[in-house]
């Protein structure tokens, strides 16, 4: 589904992420964990077009991804919910979604948007209500429901545990390994938290200072605890 | 490590000095344009720090002048020059106080607006009271007579007492007592009864430039100066610090009020007039545009932008030659307006910042 | 109370277009969150080549069409040359680019044109009409004008609150990289904002030159009341814009008729010290100063 | 040292302090943890004054400090960091730490124009004592950096340098173990447990070892309530606390 290839970003003289290649296939989430300044955001900014990497490839759904603006990237099905609960405060929460999916048909967005209220119902009640108004695990469902809203096939889920209460980090977790399997969504989730991460995914990709030093299967990495101390930090 | 207070006064004589001897060696023309640019620098200073530093843009400062020249010109009338610049820079500070209370509580764009409102409200005030303010014919500025006469008389010259001034801060935390500037009379060499009245003028200029040159030294690189980049960048940060945002932005409004008001009296002096005509939105815009083309955050930037505004429209005015006036007398403003963009876009922090960069570059 | 009346319809003709341009001025707000205080000098700009297209064809309309296209035009050159490149971080810089576009232009227009007033002749008769025995001083050109900005505010408005693109143009200027990550083509809604704007703007500007003279300085004060209009509207508000255009040009030819022309700068002034002491970020502004 | 009793905070209608009455005993780490959107930072913000509470009183050393401005805290003693980090961008390391003494500054404006010598000396003493808490936290060979050339973790770092340089008697710290490594936690919880008790300190904070670590005392609050409040290890039993925010995973 999504492939990444020697991927290269650099900022100025700073190298950010060195020859990083992994891959994220459907149905299943793919984590990558790594300390703070182990260029975790970057990759996903990267992948989502927002930079633009010194070399390497992103291959999405066969074809490649250089020069492909974000907005297109967003059209093909490759969407990017950011680090730190990004919604419009300004919008209520039903313009919020209709904003992941102008480009649909009204009768799309109409069925989305009634997907989304499915599955979290917390923003069903007020979808006349600013997105200021809710707390910031509302605020990242809200995010992920809009992420939704553009039917994507492959999402990319940066920190979306950050600042949030562990039991909420815990939830919304469990619900990107569920829309990975039940709508067979290729999702590639970059956390610190690496418990709560690797407890959800198939495969982990260990980032330290811009270079993949582990891959492999999730709990083989989890159980590590060499890698653990190293890497890690716990 | 020297006090800042000794390095700070060294700058400032130093170039006092400097200055004089250039202003008795140049002929009248040249001490006229020197006199604009110390004028245009002491505004700037002011600029400098609302714009620069508290990060308010203001297009209010031309109107500040306007109110600093006619107080001036009023009490001119009355009484002798230093009083009127007393006077003058006392109304500066009350202004600066009103327009920062209204001020300070706006962001960006709404205070730009509110101050073009200003700068276009304030002129037209002359134009409601014509039996005070003279209407559009403005006011007379009668030409330094025998009031000024008698002071230059006063015989005794010495550095130590306007060392001793600058070290008072009752006399010169509200507004720089310009006694100094008819002092200077006396070290000139010339024979006062043939010192032409452009001379006078750009003593006056330099004077009350290098005095307030010291007091915006002082305030920008001190913790005043750290306090006002603290709440331009983040006013939040800054309260938890215990810097109050408002009390602080309204400051920087204070401080610049009162340069412009000084700058306002000097400006009466050089044009011996005041009217609506001469303190317009043009005067504002071009504040603005030699603090932006000089650097807005630095006081040598000032400087450079004084001498641009002063110099600019004579340089480029030999570029609109074997055209008609209409085109000639526009291409100033078309190159001035240019510049102001051309300098936002490609260099923000204007040439002294261009400056920096260059060296920093060729370090490496 | 005859005269009262007069200058109250007097003052709604002139708040018409005082509105026109405050609309355009929260165009470019809610596109990009910058003040265009070049909105007026492109707007004489847009006219003087209109002015100059009606001299040579003798059509108003196709002067009108020109104009709009013209103002459109400028107002991308402005957007991608100037705004464009200056940094969103540089808040003070972005102002600060308007004025130096607003002095190039006005340069410019003298460089052409020069500096002395020009004449621009209505298309309908600018003349009171008689209607109930008495001559009211509301000409057809002024119902002209109440017309094409009542329709430009109700499909503006439509476009805005009532279609994705008008979504998706608001999260453009609220937050550009959660409407890029959501699929919006940004760059397109900017240059289009600016675009739209200065086509408003150039509309202002044809409706009013007739009813003043037309020379590069000549609507500064436009400037300043259209301004004090956006900014009592909050800004963000289409409507707020024209209530408030249509109510300050009321004021101003209320205070203009009992008193003195050159009271209306400083009233404008008095009127914006004391609403934005009242209110910081104007009436129906959406967004609020955050805190923490 | 800080006692909050009653406080209640309605925006637009919304309650989100609700009687929220606590105690932050002198010389002490306490916590204040609980969901997103419980209040947590509401009440950080009522207590500096960014907020107003709409009933209730906070009382800091016995004396209410309901109606004090957030800038005059500092003079009180009441230091804070912020979530957000909130260094100034165009100053230097040392010169945001110089600025966290602000509150000991005794110059007015006018003998500040003057630059004399007293203030001058005043400014050394301050630059001094910055200089020696930046070599305390090992930061000494970053004091001419911009903050943003800094990585996260550092300039969270030097914002907590920038509220201890003041000296205060209460530190409100906002998630200072946010985005951090767990190189740095480890630090932090050393550096708090150094602190006290001549610095009071108020945490909130999502990090449950680091919290469950250091406090002395924690406060928890769901939906704008307090709802419990004890030592870690009675907080780690209750099983409100259990449902409403740490959920089962965590404990085991």
């Amino acid at each position: 589904m999504l492939h990444i290839h020697n991927l290269t970003v650099s900022y100025g003289q700073v190298v950010a992420l060195s020859e990083v290649s992994l891959e994220a296939p459907r149905g299943c989430v793919t984590a990558v964990i790594g300390a703070n300044g182990a260029g975790k955001s970057t990759l996903m900014r990267a992948v989502a077009g927002l930079i633009i990497p010194k070399s390497g490839q992103v291959t999405f759904d066969g074809s490649d991804l250089v020069g492909v603006a974000t907005d297109e990237r967003v059209r093909r099905g490759l969407v990017l919910v950011p680090e730190g609960r990004s919604t419009i405060a300004e919008f209520t929460i039903e313009e919020n979604l209709r904003l992941g999916g102008l480009w649909r048909s009204r009768f799309h967005q109409r069925e989305s948007i009634a997907g989304v209220f499915d599955l979290f119902p917390a923003l069903a009640k007020r979808h006349k209500m600013l997105a200021s108004t809710l707390s910031g695990g509302e605020r990242q469902q809200l995010a992920i429901g809009r992420a939704l809203m553009a039917e994507p096939t492959c999402l990319l889920l940066d920190e979306p545990s950050l600042g949030l209460a562990p039991l909420i980090v815990q939830q919304i977790l469990e619900l990107a390994q569920q829309l990975a399997i039940e709508k067979n969504l290729a999702i590639l989730l970059v956390e610190q938290n690496a418990v709560t991460a690797l407890r959800v995914a198939r495969t982990g990709i260990v980032l330290n200072l811009g270079e993949v030093v582990l891959h492999g299967p999730a709990q083989q990495i989890a159980a590590n605890k060499d890698l653990r101390h190293a890497y890690l930090g716990y | 490590m020297r006090s800042r207070l000794s390095s700070h006064a060294f700058i400032c004589i130093g170039a006092w000095l400097v200055l004089m001897l250039v202003n008795n060696a140049i002929e009248p023309l040249m001490s006229y344009y020197l006199a604009l640019v110390a004028m245009y620098a002491t505004a700037m200073f002011g600029m400098v720090i609302l714009v620069g530093l508290s990060g308010q843009v203001s297009l209010g400062n031309g109107a500040i002048m306007a109110v600093g020249a006619y107080v001036f010109a009023l009490s001119y009338q009355h009484w002798n020059a230093v009083i009127s610049m007393v006077l003058a820079g006392m109304a500066g500070v009350v202004f600066g106080l009103l327009l920062g209370i209204v001020g300070a509580r706006l962001r960006g764009p709404y205070l730009a607006g509110l101050t073009l409102a200003f700068a276009v409200g304030i002129p037209a005030i002359a134009n409601r009271f014509p039996s005070i303010l003279g209407g559009e014919d403005g006011l007379k500025v009668p030409a330094p007579n025998t009031s000024i006469a008698e002071v230059i008389q006063a015989p005794t010259y010495d550095e130590s007492s306007l060392d001793q001034f600058l070290t008072d801060p009752s006399s010169a935390g509200v507004a720089p007592d310009p006694t100094s500037t008819v002092q200077t009379f006396d070290t000139s060499p010339l024979d006062p009864g043939s010192f032409a009245l452009e001379h006078w003028q750009a003593s006056v200029a330099i004077a009350v430039a290098c005095i307030v040159g010291f007091v915006a030294l002082n305030l920008v690189r001190g913790r005043q100066g750290l306090a006002w980049r603290a709440v331009r960048d983040d006013p939040v940060a800054a309260s938890v610090v215990g810097i109050s945002p408002a009390t602080t932005k309204v400051t920087a409004f204070v401080v610049s009020s009162l340069f412009a008001a000084l700058a306002g009296g000097v400006f009466a002096q050089i044009l011996s007039f005041v009217g609506p005509g001469a303190f317009g939105l043009k005067l504002s815009l071009a504040l603005l545009v030699g603090v932006v083309l000089g650097g807005r955050t630095s006081l040598v930037g000032a400087l450079i932008g004084a001498v641009i505004v002063v110099w600019l429209p004579e340089l480029v005015g030999s570029l609109g030659n074997g055209w008609n006036d209409q085109v000639s007398n526009n291409v100033p403003n078309l190159v001035y307006g240019l510049l102001v963009v051309a300098v936002v876009v490609f260099a923000p922090s204007g040439i002294t910042g261009l400056v920096t960069q260059l060296r920093s570059f060729r370090q490496r | 109370m005859n005269q009262f009346l007069d200058f109250s319809l007097g003052g709604i003709a002139n708040g018409a277009v005082i509105a026109l341009m405050a609309l355009a001025l929260v165009l470019v707000w809610r596109s990009s969150r910058v003040v265009n205080f070049a909105q007026v000098g492109q707007a004489m700009f847009t006219t003087f080549i209109s002015l100059w297209i009606y001299e040579v064809s003798g059509s108003w309309l196709l002067a009108l069409l020109i104009a709009i296209c013209a103002g459109a035009i400028l107002g991308l050159v402005v957007h991608l040359l100037v705004m464009k490149p200056v940094r969103r971080a540089d808040a003070s810089g972005a102002i600060i680019a308007t004025f130096g576009v607003l002095i190039a232009l006005q340069a410019a227009a003298g460089m052409i044109w020069g500096g002395d007033p020009k004449a621009f002749v209505p298309p309908v008769a600018n003349s009171g009409l008689e209607f109930a025995g008495r001559i009211w001083p509301v000409s057809w050109y002024d119902l002209l004008i109440f017309a094409v900005t009542s329709v430009l505010v109700l499909a503006l408005s439509y476009v805005f609150t009532r279609t994705s693109f008008g979504l998706a143009m608001r999260a453009s200027a609220l937050n550009p990289e959660v409407a890029r990550i959501s699929g919006v083509r940004v760059s397109r809604m900017l240059i289009l904002g600016w675009a739209m704007a200065g086509s408003v703007g150039a509309i202002a500007g044809v409706l009013i030159a007739p009813s003043a003279t037309l020379s590069p300085n000549s609507f500064d004060l436009l400037l300043v009341f259209a301004f004090t209009a956006a900014v009592i509207g909050g800004l963000d508000s289409l409507v707020g814009a024209v209530a408030f255009g249509v109510g300050t040009g009321l004021v101003l030819s209320l205070v203009t008729g009992y008193s003195d022309a050159s009271n209306a700068p400083i009233v404008s002034l008095v009127l914006l010290v004391v609403i934005l002491l009242m209110k910081p970020d104007g009436f129906f502004s959406q967004s609020k100063s955050r805190v923490v | 040292m800080l006692e909050l009793t009653g406080v209640d905070v309605t925006v637009s209608g919304l309650k989100i302090l609700d009687g929220v009455s606590m105690k932050v005993p002198a010389g002490s780490i306490t916590g204040l943890i609980g969901p997103n959107g419980a209040g947590k930072t509401t009440a950080f913000n009522v207590v500096s004054g960014f907020v107003r509470a709409n009933s209730g009183t906070v009382t800091f050393k016995g004396k209410s400090i309901n109606h004090v401005k957030t800038h005059q805290l500092a003079k009180l003693g009441i230091s804070r960091t912020l979530q957000a980090v909130g260094l100034f961008p165009t100053l230097t390391v040392l010169e945001n730490v110089m600025l966290g003494a602000t509150s000991r500054n005794k110059a007015g404006i006018l003998s500040e124009s003057l630059a004399l010598p007293w203030v001058d000396k005043e400014q050394r003493v301050i630059r001094q004592k910055s200089v020696e808490i930046l070599r305390r936290f090992t930061l000494d060979s970053v004091m001419d950096a911009m903050p943003g050339e800094l990585p996260y973790p550092t300039q969270k770092k030097v914002a907590l340098a920038r509220a201890l340089v003041s000296e205060p008697d209460l530190l409100l710290l906002d998630e200072p173990a946010g985005g951090v490594g767990a190189e740095e936690i480890r630090e932090l919880s050393a550096l708090l447990q150094q602190l006290t008790p001549e610095c009071t300190v108020l945490l909130v904070e999502h990090h449950m070892e680091l919290v469950m670590e250091v406090c002395d005392l924690i406060w928890v609050l769901d939906a704008g309530k307090i709802i419990a409040s004890g030592t870690p290890a009675q907080i780690r039993s209750n099983q409100d606390v259990l449902t409403a925010y740490l959920g089962e995973a965590e404990v085991s």
